[in-house]
Parts: C-alpha cells; structure tokens; sequence
C-alpha cells in the first residue's frame, strides 16, 4: 500500500508544477500592445495633485496632470504645457500666462484661466491642508491666504483676464517662478469635477475614481486595484496626443526593493524604482548593462544640534566633518552610486556650483579635537546619531561610527527610532547628530540654502545669521543676472558652511534597472520622468550576460 | 477431533532491558465443541500464547521462536498476513477483557458489527445489517434495530460484551477465542455473559478458548483446563479431575487462594467509633438537569474495632459512601461522627489533625502511588507532615513500616514502578497505617490483583488490623472476599442501604431478594474445591 | 449544537471590544502623530487636518464616536490614503489574505497528516525518522529564508511559478502558499504522528486487526477520525499564527494583503486603519477559534451528542 | 513473602533522586547525546564570544567589503568587511538569550496559570480559561508591533512580549495534565493524608506533568527566537550594533545569489541548535517519562 500511494503522490505534485510554466512575460506582451510596466516602489496614497505628497505619487499625478510650463526632459529648462506662450514684466514680478486654445480636460472640455484661480485657491486653502502650498508663497498674498490671516482669495495675486489669459503677481522676483509650474501641487483640477463630488477642501470625495476622475495630462486613469496595479491610458483629448508613443502604463507598488529586481529580472517590468546594493557590481558588469545612474538633486547631511555639547563648539564640527572619508565611503558602503558632498547645494544645479571648502584630513580633524579640550577623545563625553530604521542609514551610521573611532578615538552611539518617533526627536530637538536627506522640490540653490534661514521652518540645527539670511531673502531674488545671483548664493553658502551646522556626507544619485527595449526616459538631475517621450522597441529582450 | 493443536509454541519478547520468555514451548489442544480453559495469573504468558497464533502480537518486540499451531488443516504460524487475515474473524472469533475499550467509540454499533461480514463474505450491505440483528437477538439485546444505530458509550458494559461476542460469531466462525470476558464485569452479570458463552457454545458446537485468571470463574464451565504459570503449561487435562485431584503444587496453591472460609460466628462490639445519619452525596453535572444519587439517604453505625464489609456492583454507591466518610467528596446532607465529632462542622486545622486517624487504601495499584516518589518518600511523607517522627530516626521509622507490611527495606530507594501491583498494593497499606490510624477505609484493595496475592493481602490486613486496633470499612464487590474477611456486611443497590447484619445471618438466611440474587451469582460455588 | 455557537459568538464580543479598546489608546499613546512628516507644516494646516479627521475632540469623545461608527459597520477614513474608507482597504486586502490563509493550512494539512500517519504506521524506523526530520526543518526555517529559496530554485532558474503577485498569473499563489504553510506542516505532523499513535495503541485498533481488517482499513475507517482531533484543535491557534506570519510572506512575494497594509499602518500612525486591520483579525481569529473546538467536538460522537442534549 | 518479621536491614539508604535515573535512561538514547553535546558546544562557544572571537567585534575594513570564506577569516565577511563568524557568535548570544528567557517566561507563567486552573476547576477554572482565550483572540503579532513602535526597542521589553505570546498554549496544555491527574488515586490519597492543595499541587501533579512542559519548551525556544528574527527583519527587533541569528538570516537571504556564505552560516548554526534542541527534549521527555509496566 505504501510504495504505490507516495509515488502517485509524487508524480500529481510534479505534473501541477510544471503545468503552469510561469506565465507570460508582462514585458513581452507589453512591448506588443505599447504598454509600459513602471516598477512604480510603493501604493500611492492619492492622486489628488493638492493632497499628495511623495515621489510613487508624483509618478502618477505627471502623467495625468499637465502645467502651465513643462521641464524640458534633458536640460530641464522650462517649455510650453497648457500654457503656450507666456510674458514676464521688466522688473520680474508679473507674470502673464496665454493658455493653448487646444489644451481640453479629457472630457472634452477647454482648460480656462478660470480653472487655474479656482485650483490655486483650493491649493492654498488651510483645510485643504496641502502639504506643498508653500509652493506658491511667492505670489502676494498667497502666505497670508493659506495661514487663514485674510480669508478673501480675491487678494491674492491672481487673476483671469478672460478665457485665454492668466496674470499673476509675485511679492518680490523669483526667477525659478516658471519651475514651480511643473510642480505638481501648482496643476490645476476640473472644478466641476470637483464640486460634483465635495466640497472643495474636502478630502474624503470620490472624484479621483477611475470613473469619475477628469484630467487634462497625456493619460487618464483607466483602472485602479488597491496594491495591485494602476492602470492609465492614452489621453485622446490631450492637445498634444500626436507625440505620444506609449498606449498606456502599468504602475505596481513594488515596495519590497529585493523582489523588484527578481520581477525585473524574471521580465515583468519594464522599469524599476530601485535597486538593492549588493546587486550594482554584478550589473554594471553586463554589457549595455539595464542599470542607469545619474546625480539627483539631492543631498544626505547630518543635522548637528549646535545648542548640544560638545557639538556646541564649532572646532568639533570641523573635526567630525574633517575625520569623515566620502570617497571610501561612497565607493565601498554605497557602491559608487554617490557623488562625495562638501555642502548643502548639489553640484551643477543650473550652472551653480557649491563651495567645498573643507576635504578628508584626518591630523586637522584630531588637531581641532585636541584644540577643542579632547586630545586623542580623551575626556569626550560621547555623542549620540540618531536615525530612522532604515538598511542604508544603519550602513552609513555603522560605517561613520567606526570612522570617529578610528581616526579621532572617540566613541559615539548609534540609536535607530522608528519613523513618526524619529520626525519627533528631531522637531523638538532632542538630538545631537541626526541623519537628514533633502530633496530639491526645484532646481535652484535657493531650495537648498532657504533650509537655514533662522526661523525657517525646516531649520532644526539652531543656526542662525542675519547676514546670511538677508543674503538670501533680499539681496539674492533683487540680483540683476543669473551670474550675480549664484555670486550671492555661493557667498552665502560659504558663510553657512564655515560655521559647519551640518555634516555633509554625499550628493544622491537617481539608481534603476531599464530594460532595453524601453527608450526615451532621460536621465536629468530632478529623475523626473515624462512618459509622452517612452518608446518600447518590441524586439529587444533582456541579456543579462556579463562581459 | 481436534480443532486447533499447538506443539511447543515459543514466544520471547526483546525489550530495552533484555530479552523475556513469555511462552515456552507450550501444547494445548482445543477440541471441537468444547470449552477449553487457559488458567494463570498476569505475566504467566496465557494471552500471548493466543495472540501470537492469530498474528496479533506486533513483531518487534515480539519474536515466535518455534512450534506448530494446526487449524483446519493449516499451521497458522507460517501463514502470510494475507491468509492469516482471511482467517481473522471469519473461522476464528475473539472477544477481549474490556468492553469499555474494545470498541471503536466513533462509529455506530451497526458499522462496527457488519464489518466482518463486509470483510469476508460477499453479502450486500442490506443483507449483512438483518444478520446482524439476528446476532443481537441471539445475544440476548432487546431493541436490535435502535441498537444498530447507537455508539457504544450508550451501552452498558454487559450489552457491550454482548455486541463484542455477537461481532466475533457472526461469521459463524469453528473457534472462539475469549480473553478474560467477564473479569470487568459486575458478577451478575459476569454469570450471565458465562452462561451465554457456555449455551452458544453447545448450540453452535464451536470450540471455544477461555483465558481466566480466575479458576472459580471456569470451574463450572469448562471441559478442558490448561494450567500457566510463568510461560510454562505445568498441568492439563479434565476440569473435574484437575480439581479434585491437583498434581502440579501451583495448582494447590491456586485452589487454596481461594477465599472459601465460613463466615466467622459475630462477637459485637460494644463501642461505636462512626455513626451516620441519612447521609446523601449527590453529583451535579450541571444545574439544570437533576443529580446523580451516588448516596441517598443512609444510615448506620460502625462500631470500634470491627470490620463492616460493604458489598454492592458498580454503581451501587459504594465507594462513593467510603469518600464521604473520610470527607473526599463533599456531602449533601445528613451528618457523620467520627469518635463523636461532627465531619461536616470541623474547621480545617482540626480537619488535618483528624486526617491523621483516618485513612484509606485505593483499588488500582498503578495509579494510587505517585509515580515519581521513591517507596521512601512516600512512607515518610505523612510521618513528617504529622511530625509523628523527627527527621533523624525518619530512616528506621519508614524501614520498621515496610517491614511490617512484608516489603525489604532495600526496595527503599526504587520507584512505583519497578514492583509488581501486590508490592505496589503493600506500600499503599503501608502508607495508611504509618500515622496508626483508629479508622481505614479499604476500597477494593485486592480486586485487582491475581488471586494468589489476594490471598497474601488479605491476610496481611488482617494481622496488621489486630496488631495496630484498626476499624475497617472494607467496600468490595467479591461477595467471597467480604465473606472471609468481615465482622458485619453491608449490602448497597443504587444508593440505597439494602441490609446490613452479621457476615454469617447475611450469607445464610439474607432477608432482601437483591441480596439473594448476588449470593447465587458467586462464581463456582457449587463445586466443591480441594 | 446551534445554541452552543450563538453562546461562543455571544462571548466573543466583549473579546473583540476588548481589543479594540487596548488598540485604540495604545496606538494613541505612541509618540508621533499621522501628520507629522519630514517637510514642516505650517501649524494652521495641521490644525484644519485634525479637525478633519475630528482629533482634536477630547480621547474619550474620539473613542465613543469610534464605536458609533463601528455600529454601523463604518471604520472611518483613512489617514494615510485620503479619499479611500478603511473599509474599503480592507475589503481588497482581508479576502487576500484569508485566502493566503486558508492555502497555506490546507497545505500544512495535507502535507503534515500525511507526514504523521506514515511515520505513526512504522514508529522509529526510517518511514519514522526521514518525514519527522522534515518536519524538524520546517519548523527551524524561517518563511524569509524560505520565500527566497523557492522563489530561487522554481522561480528565476527552472522557471516553473510565478514569483510574485496574487490571481494575476497561474500558480502564482502556490510558492507563497507552500512558504507561510511550511511550518505549520512541520507543526501537524508532529501532532498527526503523537494522535495516531496515541489511537493505535487502543484495545479496539486490536479489535479491529482481530475481525481481519487490513493495515489500510485499520488506519483509515478506525484510527484516522480520532487520532486527527487534536489536530483539528490546533487549527484555531494555528490560523492566528498565520496571519501574522502572512506580514512576512505578502512583502516577499508583493501579495496585496493586510500584511503590508497593518505594518505601514503602524508606521504611519493610521490610526483608523490599525484599528480597522486589528478588529477584521481578531474577529476572524475568534471564528475560526470556534470553528476549529466545534469541529473537535463533532467528531467526539460522545460530545456531539452531550452538545446537542445539554445545551 | 513470609510472614512480617521484625528484622532490620542496616545497609545505608542512599539517596537515588529521580534526576539520577533519568540521565542513567538518556545516556543510553544516543541522539539525546549528540544533541546535548552540541547545544553544550554552542552555549559554550557563544558565551566564550569575547574571548574566542577571532576579530574585534565591530572591527570593520571598508575595503574589504563582503569576501568569501578564506584562511583570514573562516566564514567570510559581511558587506561591511566584519568577520561572520564574530558576528554569529555576538548574535548566539542574543539569539539563545531571547529563546531561553522568553520561553522560561512563558514556562513559568503558563505552568502555574494552567496547574491552578486545571487545580481549582469550577468557576475559577472557567474564568482564568475566558481570560486564556480573549488573550488567544488577540492578533498578537499586532501588540507586539506596537509595543515595540510605542516604548522603543529594548531588549527586556522584547523577551517579556514573546514570552507573553507563548505562555497561552503552555498553560492550555497544562490545564488539561493538572486535569487528568487530578482523577489519580494518589492526589486522593494525599488529601486523605492531609496535605494542603498548593502543597499536593507542587509536591504530586506538576512533577508528574514534566514530560509535556519539556516537549513544549523544545518547541517554545524554536518559535521564540524565529519570532524575535521576524520582528527584527521588519526592522522592531535587535538594534545595530547588536545583531541575532534572525537578524543575520534576513540580511544574508537579501544577498543571498551574491553572497551565499552570509546565509548559510547563520542557518546553520540556528539550525543545529534547534535541532540538537529538539533530540535532547525527545531525549529528557522518554527519560523522565516513568512508565508504569502493566506485565
């Protein structure tokens, strides 16, 4: 009885196994039908341009919302989106935007001037409570509006002329006004759409349902299943359809960044969002390797608490910041997948280059330690870094721990909180050194230097300097050229940085897997991604043999 | 003729501590139409002999190491499974000791009762289940067709011994084998389950193979009797004639086992030590439904120095009345004086000190000892708690009592169950006297064990009952045993006392027809033993 | 038996009440609140989003508004994914995972009786010892070293299953099933094989083997139904097991289940949402509690019947 | 046996306790040796961590980064260029801490809810067996992300949370043995001897239930310290520097093509322990199991 039962057993296990073959490959099929599969990294929370926050998010909002201007996929310079042509007043502060007759929702129906007021209104309103309406600060009256200090929107700087015409006016010049415009929080809704549904701070309504929802960018949203897929498809009433290739994208919420790559790998996506470290050397050793890198505007520093001893004294900033090696840093912990940092503003940010004015000299690092009272760590009170459970973070902090200890003979901490308890330490400053990565929300210094104005909002170290904070507030948006502006900028950031508030550790770069049948997405310093320009070439498939 | 033969069968069993000669080289001959008995006492090696024929012994450990056994022209040893199978339930039947256990509680009585018929004969299902309550009529069951749908824990121990004989017999098979039938059952109806065995036997003309330990049991109705004792067949041949004249010494020494002793003529005794008035104990299993009646309304008095048998079947309230006494169970009514002291009243510190001059000895060797104290520690243990002894004589003490019941003070230091259940029996003796109790509440201390050693610990709870002044409370449901050994009887049916009075006016002129019924259904006392 | 269930469920709700109470000031207690977030809020903002969201009503209020709208079958709105009901998550997310589940246990079942009743048959021989060395594995392997292992061998190199997802391709829901399941096969046989030992050692299996009934017959009509109760008893338990050890396996595998939901809740103080993941659990723990001791119980005939006649 | 005669045996009794015979039954089941020997290996190798340890425990090389097993370093190296084998070792410590502690938690606590429960039945009984089963309604994995989202991660608080979670089946299990050994005659003949409940409880029945406690605490440990990998790789267990087997397990299966060695080492080594765990419960369990030999 026995032999006769296992092995039948056996056999009607291994016949279901192979009966199912694995399935057909999303990638293959994709490239057939002109759909792209987008490793998408997690489920977005929304597509409501003025409620979301977050870059799964962004994805999605770009494709089916358009700006008034749109970033150039390379240079990132701005061009015409709903808007088709617009004028700047000599002295910079009005702007007059001219809407294209053909830009429609896709319902049909033209975008009007009208639709952008009402929108920047729902924007900025307090219940809304829209993460980004600092965004739109520049224009007059926008902070006080959004504060709830005056209630009438009518005073704030903007205004329909007619159907075609946009005027908006701005506190003081901003020349990175136009980037702002592609900036999600700054796209207009359908306000009927809208109003049909809610009220229009309302955030509980139902009109971003694929069935409900109205949108004026290159796609619409077709189909969405909760932490399944999303499911958007060609626009046939966006003004520019014609230079649209893709016929629609599949988003997925690949959270778990090590399966990512085996779905990658395995051929069901097209692009990935991410990937896991300890695969980067295998796969810049493929030929035309799938793996693409490009700097991202973005900087990982250390916040220090200058009110905390002993970081209290600014000759053991230096030293902590002196001791540091980024090269062995970046090439072994991160791969080569960053660039070394030496202050705040990522190089080459529109032509503007940071100060670096400090690199990896360990004898001045334990010289300024002994200066400071702490000859050879004796004495040192010990510090504590203070970050969010997270793989990378524990690498980096594990890694610079044993730096400090090797090269200043100091002993230092490491406590790892849970996300919500780390926001928390840090706003109310019960820190001493904490990990902080700052992402530009557009490219211009001036994002990355209005981080330590004094009572900025986002300035948790406790510097403060009035003339550096004049610099920026005043003299900088009045410089006449763009060169005269990053002068000032430049003197500023070297200002800030002589005073070392920071600990400045690598530039980030923009790191995912590219099938190679997937052309048209660009590498620029934003990672911002425009599908109307991806192309799928049908007969490539994925040859990961290495040289 | 012959029906089945054994030659010089061997069985050896190969276990962790060595290997153990069950059965050696033993020849028995079962004649058709007769009833031949297997006599021995546990460990003598009488159920393997049986077992082993029909393969039912598992091989690991077990090992058949020689002989022949003829049946129906075949020698079942060399038998493939297969052919023993076919053999199985269909030529031969078995019936076991325990009906509580040997049948399969999940199924119905139907299931279970066709089965063989389903097994070994090509009858529809339809035509096996009216076979099948024909068998239950034969044995004796009224309402066949509701019993088909049953389970067996709706029956009674007797009706499920008669299923189990109506299962083994439904293939009309020329051999039945009977392991120890009625030893579970209550002597009533032990005497009606022997009389049916012996009636189907005769009508059907099998021959049937009786195993007892009990040669009061088969004395009546076996033919043939074999003897065992230790793996070995010491003596054989017709049962009159193995009686009246026994060759073998362990035959004598089974015969004079026998508790047979007349009556002792009453001598009352004056002072009363306990005295109960229309005491009830009765279970609630839960509130709504109404209670079992265990004990319902009894009174009497027992007197110092005496010992008061209380006899009654299973069911009866027996022990269920020894637990109230000694305040194991909770009682619901009336009152019991201990020496003039009122049970129910007494606080818990006088309670324990009372403990002290009230004892008890359990019925099951196996369970009454913790497993895990040595013989030592459990001597010792009341003597502390009632710091009859300090620790330092505590060694001589614990070595004075197990001398006096019979124990060497070497076994001090082994546990439970390394002795045989007449030892383990000594300890528990032993472990009641060691505080000198006034009063001892002995239920069924010898029912379960082989009848030699019966003997043995009856007598020694008689000299330690002289020799230490105790009054002895001794519930038992072997009419013969309570005959030997007490001053006065007690007779109890469904709670309720049914006569009390000297042993020798009960035994010979008993006033109530229950007790009648349970004299006339003592085992073998019409014949007369050597 | 009817009236015994009612009784169960009856008893089950202050269970349930309780856990929700626990569950609602411990997640309070926790530092950090849903809106806080890396980028500073303006104070304004923060206010108008918990009055929103009606936390700025005092805790007590908070809990009582809570149960209301728990009476009527609504968990209220998300924190984290505006615009969506919790409801509304849970119901793409629970059936997934009860799904996952209910595949993993009946893997566990079949693979672990079937492991217990071979090696029960031919105790300490090699039919003994190779399937409860198996079992032994199973229960030392976690299901994260386990998920990539299969995933490696069956999904990347013979490319036999699919590797992630749930219902979109075929047999994609086999590698994660027999993933979660593992341990619990290790656990079931381990216990099939002590009951059917436990049964066979019974004077009626020898009734049984004496009326000439085959190995087979002995174990499947007699020794199978009673020696499987403590099994089907550990089934309850088990099924609570699973749906935390489906956390692990659903971010393996990119299940779309309440795992990955419940852990995110978690991080981001969703309050509604764990308290919507914690009730939808343990409800379902409780059924499947009462499943598992009724169906014990119905297997005893000598209970099924006191059930039916008592209560 | 003759007749009771009053002659004294002088041979010194000399104490042979219960333990003493168990170890005599386990020596001879030779898998409960093998496997007592190892768990001793390991105990003893982890405790040893500092001293024996071949590299200093954080002692990182950048350079290195994570190289196969080689002569300088038997088990390879982490990403970080740390030696694996100081790292399993560091992590055994951990590791068999939190299955030792968190199970004797559940041990002590389980023992003695379920033997007062199964002691005392009736009401009290029912009561302590609802509390048993709302605790078992609880999605626990659930509280013990909380707690640990809540108050922080710190490693009592983790060992009393497992220990929490387990000790529900231990006392359902016990229950049930206080139970059936309650009926025993010889709990009755201790009361009729006099002794007091709590004394019967801890003198006669939970002696007596030592076999199924010992075959549940050699499926507690196993549980416990996969629980504690499985908080720990959704990043609420150990804390870095600090590092478990679990810990080691989750970050190794992530490199698992790449690195191979960084997975199977710490398999390995939790493997054997539960193993060598398991032989010696069977082992104890069959030695301390006193059968009573029928005939």
């Amino acid at each position: 009885m026995r032999i006769s039962y296992s092995s039948t057993l056996v056999a009607l296990l291994a016949l279901t196994l192979s009966a199912c073959g694995g399935g057909e490959k999303n990638v293959v099929s994709g490239n057939a039908t002109g759909y792209l599969h987008y490793g998408n990294g997690a489920e977005p929370q929304g597509i409501d341009p003025h409620l979301v926050t977050g870059v799964p998010e962004s994805h999605i909002v770009r494709a089916l919302f358009e700006g008034l201007a749109v970033k150039n996929p390379i240079t990132l310079e701005p061009e015409p989106g709903v808007a088709e042509r617009w004028e700047i007043s000599p002295d910079g502060t009005v702007y007059t935007f001219f809407i294209n007759p053909q830009a429609k929702w896709s319902n049909g129906e033209p975008v009007t001037a009208s639709d952008y007021v009402w929108s920047w209104e729902r924007a900025l309103h307090p219940e809304t409570g829209s993460l980004y309406a600092y965004m739109l600060f520049p224009v007059v009256n926008a902070e006080k509006f959004a504060s709830g200090a005056i209630d009438d929107f009518a005073e704030v700087g903007i205004k329909s002329l007619d159907a075609q015409t946009l005027r908006i006016s701005l506190n003081a010049p901003t020349p990175y006004f136009l980037q702002l415009m592609d900036h999600y929080s700054t796209f207009a809704v359908h306000p009927e759409t809208v109003l049909k549904f809610g009220g229009m701070s309302d955030r509980f309504t139902l009109w971003t349902r694929p069935e409900n929802i109205v949108s004026n960018g290159a796609f619409t949203l077709k189909e969405w299943s909760l932490n399944r897929q999303i499911k958007v498809e060609k626009n046939p009433h966006y003004w520019d359809k014609s230079s649209v290739a893709l016929e629609g994208v599949y988003f997925y919420p690949t959270e778990n960044v090590v399966s990512e790559e085996r779905m990658f790998r395995s051929e069901q996506l097209h692009v990935t969002q991410g990937i896991p470290l300890g695969k980067i050397p295998n796969y810049r050793a493929v030929q035309n390797s799938p793996y693409v890198q490009a700097p991202y505007l973005g900087t990982y520093y250390y916040l220090i608490n200058t009110k905390k001893p002993p970081v209290d004294d600014v000759r053991v900033r230096k030293a902590l910041s002196y001791a540091i090696d980024r090269d062995t840093l970046t090439r072994t912990v991160l791969r080569d997948t960053a660039i070394p940092a030496y202050s705040i503003t990522p190089p080459d940010t529109l032509g503007y280059n940071p100060p670096k004015l400090f690199s990896f000299d360990p004898e001045q690092a334990r010289a300024l330690l002994a200066e400071a009272g702490y000859p050879d760590g004796q004495g040192w009170p010990g510090l504590e870094i203070t970050y969010n459970t997270n793989e990378d973070h524990r690498k980096i902090a594990v890694a610079v721990q044993q730096m400090w200890k090797d090269e200043l003979g100091i002993d230092v901490s490491i406590t790892n909180q849970e996300w919500k308890v780390y926001l928390n330490t840090v706003s109310q400053g019960e820190f001493q050194v904490a990990r902080r990565g700052w992402i530009g929300d557009y490219v211009d210094a001036n994002n990355f230097l209005d981080l330590f104005l004094a009572n900025g909002g986002n300035n948790n170290t406790g510097y403060a300097n009035a003339e550096f904070d004049d610099i920026i507030l005043n003299q900088a948006p009045k410089a006449a050229s763009r060169e005269e502006r990053y002068q000032l900028f430049f003197q500023a950031e070297t200002m800030m940085m002589q005073e070392m508030p920071i600990i400045p550790f690598y530039t980030y770069t923009s790191k995912r897997l590219i099938h190679p049948s997937v052309n048209g997405i660009y590498p620029n310093l934003m990672d911002s991604l425009n599908l109307k320009y991806v192309r799928l070439d049908p007969n490539q498939r994925l040859d990961l043999t290495t040289e | 003729m012959s029906l089945l033969t054994v030659k010089d069968l061997s069985v050896s069993f190969v276990t962790r501590n060595g290997t153990v000669q069950a059965v050696q080289s033993v020849n028995v001959e079962v004649k058709e139409n007769a009833l031949t008995a297997i006599i021995g006492e546990s460990g003598s090696g009488k159920s393997v002999l049986c077992y082993a024929l029909l393969g039912l012994i598992p091989t690991p450990p077990g090992r058949i190491d020689g002989g022949e056994a003829w049946f129906a022209g075949q020698d079942l040893l060399t038998l493939s499974q297969r052919d023993l199978r076919r053999v199985r339930g269909s030529q031969i039947g078995m019936v076991f000791q325990d009906p509580m256990t040997s049948l399969n509680p999940f199924l119905r009585i139907g299931e279970q009762l066709t089965e063989p018929l389903l097994l070994h004969t090509d009858l529809s299902k339809k035509q096996a289940k009216t076979r099948a309550i024909e068998l239950l009529e034969e044995v004796g069951l009224n309402e066949p067709e509701q019993a088909m749908q049953a389970y067996p824990f709706e029956f009674s121990g007797g009706m499920r011994q008669r299923v189990m004989i109506a299962m083994a017999l439904i293939n009309e098979p020329k051999l039945l084998i009977a392991d120890e039938p009625t030893t579970a059952l209550d002597a009533t109806i032990q005497a009606q389950i022997l009389d049916l065995i012996k009636s189907l036997q005769t009508r059907r003309g099998i021959g049937v193979l009786f195993i007892s330990h009990d040669l009061a049991v088969v004395a009546e109705i076996a033919d043939e009797i074999l003897v065992m004792e230790k793996g070995n067949a010491v003596e054989c041949g017709n049962t009159q004639a193995v009686i009246e004249n026994p060759q073998h010494d362990y035959t004598k020494k089974l015969l004079a086992s026998i508790p047979s002793g007349a009556p002792r003529n009453y001598e009352p005794k004056p002072q009363t030590l306990l005295s109960v008035e229309g005491l009830k104990t009765w279970f609630y299993t839960n509130a709504k439904t109404h209670p079992v009646r265990a004990v319902d309304d009894v009174s009497f008095a027992i007197q110092k120095g005496e010992v008061l048998g209380l006899v009654g079947e299973s069911g009866s309230g027996k022990s269920t009345l020894g637990r109230s006494l000694l305040k194991l169970v909770n009682i619901t009514e009336g009152s019991v004086h201990f020496d003039g002291i009122n049970l129910s009243t007494i606080n818990t510190p006088d309670l324990k000190a009372l403990r002290r001059r009230m004892q008890m000895i359990f019925q099951d060797p196996y369970s009454s000892l913790n497993p895990r104290m040595t013989v030592f520690d459990t001597l010792a243990e009341p003597l502390l708690l009632h710091n009859l002894v300090n620790r330092a004589d505590l060694g001589a003490a614990v070595r004075i009592l197990m001398d006096n019941v019979g124990l060497a003070s070497a076994f001090a230091k082994k546990y439970p169950h390394e002795f045989s259940g007449g030892q383990r029996q000594r300890i528990a003796i032993g472990r009641a006297i060691a505080t000198k109790p006034d009063f001892v509440v002995a239920d069924e201390p010898v029912s379960a064990l082989d009848v030699t050693i019966q003997a043995q610990i009856l007598r020694l709870l008689a000299d330690l009952k002289e020799e230490y002044g105790i009054t002895m409370l001794f519930v038992s449901h072997d009419l013969a045993v309570i005959r030997q050994i007490s001053d006065r009887v007690a007779v109890m049916y469904n709670g309720k006392l049914e006569e009390i009075g000297p042993t020798k006016a009960v035994f010979e002129q008993p006033e109530s027809a229950y007790t009648r019924r349970l004299l006339q259904a003592i085992p073998g006392q019409n014949v007369e033993f050597g | 038996m009817l009236k015994f269930i009612l009784l169960r469920m009856a008893q089950a709700i202050p269970v349930v009440l309780a856990v929700i109470t626990v569950t609602f000031f411990l997640v309070r207690a926790a530092p950090g609140g849903p809106f806080d977030s890396e980028k500073a809020v303006l104070p304004e903002v923060k206010k108008a989003l918990e009055a929103q969201y009606k936390l700025d009503v005092p805790l007590t209020d908070q809990y009582l508004g809570y149960l209301a709208d728990l009476a009527d079958g609504d968990l209220g709105p998300s924190f984290k994914y505006p615009g969506r009901s919790v409801n509304e998550i849970l119901a793409s997310g629970l059936p997934v995972t009860a799904e996952l589940g209910v595949y993993a246990l009946c893997f566990a079942l079949f693979i672990g009786v079937l492991a217990g009743i071979l090696a029960a048959l031919r105790p300490n021989t090699k039919q003994d010892y190779v399937p409860m060395t198996l079992a032994m594995i199973g229960i030392c392997m976690p299901s994260f070293l386990l998920g990539p292992i299969l995933i490696l061998v069956f999904g990347i190199y013979l490319e036999w299953l699919p590797i992630s997802g749930w219902g979109d391709l075929p047999g994609d829901k086999i590698l994660p099933s027999i993933t979660l399941g593992s341990a619990y096969a290790a656990y079931i046989a381990r216990l099939s094989r002590a009951g059917m030992l436990e049964i066979l050692s019974q004077d009626y299996i020898r009734t049984a083997r004496a009326k000439g009934a085959s190995d087979s017959r002995v174990v499947f009509k007699h020794a199978l139904r009673g020696g499987l109760i403590p099994v089907i008893a550990f089934l309850g338990p088990a099924f609570a097991g699973l749906l935390a050890g489906s956390f692990v396996v659903e971010t393996i595998f990119q299940i779309p289940g309440l795992g990955r939901f419940y852990v995110q809740a978690a991080f981001n103080r969703d309050y509604t949402m764990i308290l919507g993941t914690t009730v939808f659990l343990s409800v379902l723990i409780v059924i499947f509690n009462l499943i598992s001791d009724v169906l014990a119980a119905w297997m005893d005939p000598r209970l099924r019947t006191q059930f039916s006649k008592a209560k | 046996m003759s007749s009771p005669t009053h002659h004294l045996a002088e041979e010194d009794i000399e104490a042979s306790s219960l333990w003493r015979d168990a170890r005599l039954r386990l020596q001879k089941n030779h898998l409960a040796v093998v496997g007592a020997v190892a768990l001793v290996i390991v105990i003893l190798a982890v405790s040893l961590a500092p001293w024996i340890a071949p590299y200093e425990y954080d002692a990182q090389d950048l350079n290195l980064g994570a190289t196969a097993p080689s002569a300088a370093h038997w088990f390879g190296t982490d990403i970080f260029g740390r030696d694996l084998l100081t790292q399993i070792l560091y992590g055994g410590r951990i590791s068999l801490a939190v299955g030792f502690i968190a199970t004797a938690v559940a041990l002590i606590i389980g023992v003695s809810w379920g033997s007062v429960a199964g002691y005392c039945g009736g009401r009290i009984d029912a009561v302590m067996m609802r509390f048993v089963d709302v605790l078992y309604a609880l999605p626990f994995m659930i509280f013990i992300i909380l707690l640990m989202v809540v108050f922080g991660r710190n490693m009592i608080l983790l060992f009393l949370a497992i220990g929490a979670v387990e000790w529900l089946t231990m006392a359902r299990i016990m229950r049930t043995q206080v139970q059936s050994l309650k009926q025993k005659e010889f709990v009755e003949a201790a009361t009729s001897t006099g002794l007091s409940p709590l004394v019967i409880l801890y003198r006669h029945i939970i002696p007596n239930a030592v076999g199924p406690m010992i075959v549940y605490t050699t499926l507690t440990i196993p549980s416990v310290m996969l629980l504690e990998a499985f908080l720990s790789f959704l990043g609420l267990g150990i804390q870095p520097p600090a590092t478990s087997w679990g810990l080691l397990i989750s970050y190794g299966a992530e490199t698992m093509e790449e690195y191979p060695w960084l997975l199977i080492f710490p398999g390995a080594a939790l493997t054997l322990t539960l193993f060598s765990l398991n032989f010696l419960g069977d082992g104890l369990r069959d030695a301390l199991d006193v059968r009573g030999s029928k005939d």
